[in-house]
């Protein structure tokens, strides 16, 4: 066993990659120096400024170049920043980027990693604008990938997987993950997109998450442990997303709890729900539950941010209101 | 930078000329229902492509816009591929699931299939460039966006960062006057779209777009300047746009007076008349182009019009790509 | 019965947002011109290019240049020319815009309109850039309210209430339904942002939709009659939602059809599943249906386009389907 | 435009010194873990917002960005009312719903309550500018944004926008050499970023932005052209950031060396020296400045500790605004 933390695990996925293949290049702000959570650290000393390009503030310009990299043959995987600051990028990612296979049968090997996600310190949360968890937008995008890894295993073997994919993957850090600590295998492997994990095998009722609240669904069952059977599906991407593994638990335990850090209203959860009513209606026992941030942008004071996130005792109260249908 | 030598004046002549006839036959075939999606046409602005676009070595890169036939042209996609564009067919670059002049078209260098959405072709153009200069090749990227484009964020953002990075690319603004209704008036407070440039801290040229040869010229020149290091230029070829901004658009708002004064700088009569008078064109030899043009459309849409559509089914596959992209050995 | 078109409704109404309130002004690209579907004809004859503002091409400019002027107490309607270029604007709208009153409780009214879906015709459809519907994206960004009237009436009414409200409201008027005609009284009035209307009374299922598919939904209904009583629910607006209208078909029929114009994953309709699986799991006699758009962008060739966008037939047989659990 | 008096120097002084103290005691109680999020500090870049917003009148609009405190503290905002932003109290401008110094009030002209997204405020700014110009009012708008932010699509579709309308705008860029740990080479490739000016047909500029005087009768020009009708200016304002980007950055990336230079151009020190030389300030005045300022900021941090955080529930209020704007009556 070798542990190394979701960060180390993501710089590592880079390294090996850029020197497996001489084509994979980093484009993005602040990359040289680190990064603002130092993923890239001393990427630069040992690949050079040609391949861990530093940029203007221009996430229109970042996306498209590597848009034209990936046309001529190269592998780009771009940091933005914060996943909030995709915003900037979007009519490209969208329109330009999501749509050309689709228009063109030409593959875009391209990947935009960017941490998303609230972190709760003693400074309060990272606030409304650093915080942000936008994957259902991009769900709701055909033509991109998203992945979102759990674990510092995950983080690595997908991200290797992204890369290695003929399509734009948006790849998700999970920013309040980054020092979590996990096995991590020297060494490239991949963990394929579009296959969830079962975390935690249980009876009773599944909850179905991914990301950053995966650690809390886990310990919510740990606590639960004797009072209710509780399984746990890490669906790791969201786009490919498994739906096999999905209805699978869904007809296995009856009973759902889907588990996300975004805000409720028609965030990922909501597919995940509506893909179970439509398609494993007949082995439903109660009603198919969803524990999410809610409708509001994300507050900085800890208090208000502490109420705001979901967390482990929300998990456990939702997980006992549902087992008790 | 090679100056063109008059046997080649003629191919530029001929692809004007094949530019507007095509653009002609494609609103006619508008009219009668049988393109699928609008006509966006280049008349008035057929030299700004075609001269640009030969001032490209064949494994350079160029991204045109919707106005720049002439580049596709150039790079030789047949005429036939033009049709079964228009005509959404499953033999086009897009196979009917996308429509206008977005085709593309690697192997000749016509690398980015545009989209609507202004201009994102042009920091895709700038990432191409970046390519060539990280591996170092002598390649040089060309792309085109409009004065109306010039106001986007994307421009913006991609000219600047090609200009850091001192990128082998050019950018040609075609300044046609008119961004749909909006004159250029509404869109900059410059006297002259190329004092952007300065802006940006690379060379700006501005050169009369309804001259081929000035476009050549000028376009081969900011090519060698890439190609030999130097970075990015910024031309603005000044023109003008003599239809409506689609084949749906009256366009009552350009004054007829405006067109009357463009009409005379036509630059295919213009180089026409140049290339009479240095001997190289005569009424047979004009005739016998036209025929030649006229031949090859008439070809090129009983070939397109033969062709199949995709099946319906095809709506909703492709949407991802299957394959890896390394293996990392 | 006053018969107006659905595009002279919206003209009307802000002609008539405009007699009434010196305050209301028009920002967009070609707009004195009359813009791309002649919505805004004629109005800058009446009201002068101090309040009818053709702006160059700058969504991010448009958006965030209204929110200044709302800012300084005017009443800004923006015209972004197709709802594709919203991706142009996007930071401005969902960071600036949508997070303001959040942050700082000053209300930010102001209209955006934009004109989406898809239209078919001898040319086949307006294709992957002029035929989206963005509308998850926004409902999914707290903060902004999201309206799709499906009618002349309510495309009159609902942009009244609208230019009214304290929010930011985006209008996503459905370019298919510009000549549709239908019943538009004079003068001023409005429909609550918020309201669903029950567009058919019906007891074996509902149809739960919006916009531009409420027209096929009704058609399809009234070929069903004596074989299926079909309910239609019109949303109006997709925020606020009107839950409890939502809520009452679904205990009412217990058999639900969701349809929307959309791409599926993680449209809206994923939104109504979840919402209808949470809070009226009980009285469903089926499973949760949607029919709506594949994923994938909007093709342009007829073919496809047809066999791309949701249709009569296809809502009939979604039904009988769904009748027939 | 007014010229200063120096009888109001000594409060661009005090100003100053305001600034930097508030930001040195946000940064201490930082360290304490007693804010909520990160301080990022305009130490050095003082001058820039105390100078420039002196130049507006009182019922002008300001859209400060994060590095100018000075920007409120001279249109009024007191304080308290700053520490209980950094401390994120209930009746702070955020009401701790969001951090820094994203502090706005309408009532005092400081209109826009940024946001971390780049530079987002830039076109809002624009619109108020508008709103102003529709008004016929002669009112002006201010705002700042970054050499970093130069690069952003957002500026320039703001910029741009207001230069074709002629909107009474004053934009001042502070080039303090580094975005986050970006130098400007690789921001731009002007040798002075005042030469974008240029290719907005405004006119451009360039201050020493350590120096308030020049400071603010650079924006009292541009103010006063404005209000003139003469439109926008584009004022650089040459500085230098003095401490990392936000207080956990320790800024490696920039060479000691640099940073000792322009610690000889301290713009506080250099002010004082200015107003000693001019008999406006001694010994003695200085350390009453010194005795109040610390007063003022004691008395802050003990009001704002004393102040209550809204209550949790909170956290998802105030979503939606109530109410309606207009009865068109
Ligand atoms: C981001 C974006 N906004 C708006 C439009 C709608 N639109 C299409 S073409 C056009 C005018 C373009 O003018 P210009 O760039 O000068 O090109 P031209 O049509 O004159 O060749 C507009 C506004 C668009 N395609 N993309
Ligand atoms: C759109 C966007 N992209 C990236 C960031 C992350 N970011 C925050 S500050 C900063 C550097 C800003 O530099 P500059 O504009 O020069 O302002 P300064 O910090 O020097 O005052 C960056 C990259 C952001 N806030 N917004
Ligand atoms: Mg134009
Ligand atoms: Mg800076």
């Amino acid at each position: 066993m070798r542990e190394r933390s979701y960060r180390a695990a993501i710089r590592e996925a880079l390294l090996e990659a850029m020197s497996a293949d001489e084509r994979v290049f980093l484009l993005g702000e602040d990359i040289e120096y680190a990064g603002v959570y130092g993923v890239t650290k001393g990427l630069v000393d040992k690949f050079g400024c040609d391949r861990v390009i530093d940029t203007p503030i221009a996430e229109t310009a970042i996306v498209g170049g590597a848009m034209g990299a990936a046309l001529m043959g190269l592998l780009p995987v771009v940091e933005i920043q914060f996943a909030d600051f995709i915003a900037a990028a979007m009519d490209q990612l969208v329109n330009m980027v999501a749509k050309y296979h689709y228009r063109t049968r030409t593959p875009l090997p391209l990947v935009i990693r960017a941490p998303a996600g609230a972190i709760l310190s003693t400074h309060g949360s990272t606030g409304p604008f650093h915080s942000q968890n936008p994957e259902a937008w991009f769900a709701h995008t055909p033509g991109l990938k998203v992945a979102l890894p759990a674990t510092p295993y995950d983080a690595k073997g997908l991200l290797l997987a992204a890369i290695a994919d003929m399509n734009p993957v948006l790849f998700l850090e999970q920013k309040a993950l980054y020092n979590e600590k996990g096995d991590v295998p020297e060494g490239i492997y991949t963990v394929p997109l579009g296959q969830a994990r079962l975390a935690r095998e249980g009876n009773d009722l599944s909850i179905i998450t991914y990301g950053a609240m995966l650690s809390p669904a886990l310990r919510a069952a740990d606590l639960l442990d004797g009072e209710v059977d509780v399984e746990v599906l890490d669906l790791r991407t969201i786009v490919p997303l498994d739906k096999e593994a999905v209805l699978t638990t869904a007809r296995k335990t009856g009973k759902i709890l889907i588990v996300h850090e975004a805000t409720r209203t028609a965030g990922f959860g909501a597919e995940l729900a509506a893909l179970i009513a439509e398609s494993a209606f007949e082995f439903l026992d109660g009603p198919i539950m969803r524990l999410s941030s809610p409708d509001a942008p994300v507050p900085a004071a800890p208090e208000l941010a502490g109420y705001y996130l979901p967390d482990v005792n929300e998990i456990v109260t939702a997980v006992r209101r549902l087992s008790a249908y | 930078m090679d100056r063109l030598t008059p046997q080649k004046y003629l191919s530029l002549y001929i692809d004007m000329r094949r530019m507007r006839a095509i653009e002609e036959k494609a609103t006619a075939l508008y009219y009668e229902g049988r393109t699928i999606g609008r006509i966006y046409s280049g008349r008035g602005q057929e030299a700004i492509s075609v001269g640009s676009t030969y001032a490209l070595a064949a494994d350079d890169a160029v991204a045109p816009m919707n106005r720049d036939l002439g580049t596709h042209l150039v790079r030789g996609i047949t005429v036939r591929e033009i049709f079964c564009q228009y005509l959404g067919r499953a033999n086009s670059s897009n196979r009917g699931k996308d429509a206008g002049l977005h085709i593309s078209s690697p192997e000749r260098g016509v690398m980015v299939n545009m989209i609507s959405n202004l201009p994102a072709s042009l920091p895709v153009a700038v990432g191409i460039a970046l390519a060539f200069k990280i591996r170092r090749e002598l390649r040089v990227a060309l792309t085109y966006f409009g004065d109306g484009a010039s106001s986007t964020g994307a421009s913006h953002e991609g000219i600047n960062f090609a200009a850091v990075r001192r990128l082998p690319i050019v950018f040609i603004c075609e300044n046609n006057q008119w961004a749909l209704s909006t004159a250029t008036s509404k869109q900059f407070a410059l006297e002259h779209l190329v004092e952007r440039a300065a802006g940006y801290g690379i060379p700006g040229i501005q050169v009369d777009g309804n001259d081929v040869l000035a476009v050549y010229e000028t376009t081969a020149e900011a090519v060698a300047r890439a190609r030999g290091g130097e970075g990015p230029t910024f031309i603005e070829a000044v023109t003008m746009r003599m239809k409506g901004h689609s084949v749906t658009d009256p366009a009552q708002y350009v004054p007829q007076s405006m067109l009357d004064a463009w009409e005379q700088k036509d630059p295919i009569r213009r180089f026409g008349n140049h290339l009479r008078q240095e001997n190289l064109l005569d009424d047979s030899l004009d005739e016998n182009i036209t025929g030649k043009i006229s031949a090859e459309i008439d070809d090129a849409v009983a070939y397109a019009e033969a062709s199949p559509f995709l099946p319906a089914e095809e709506a909703v596959t492709d949407v991802y790509a299957e394959g890896i992209a390394t293996t990392y050995a």
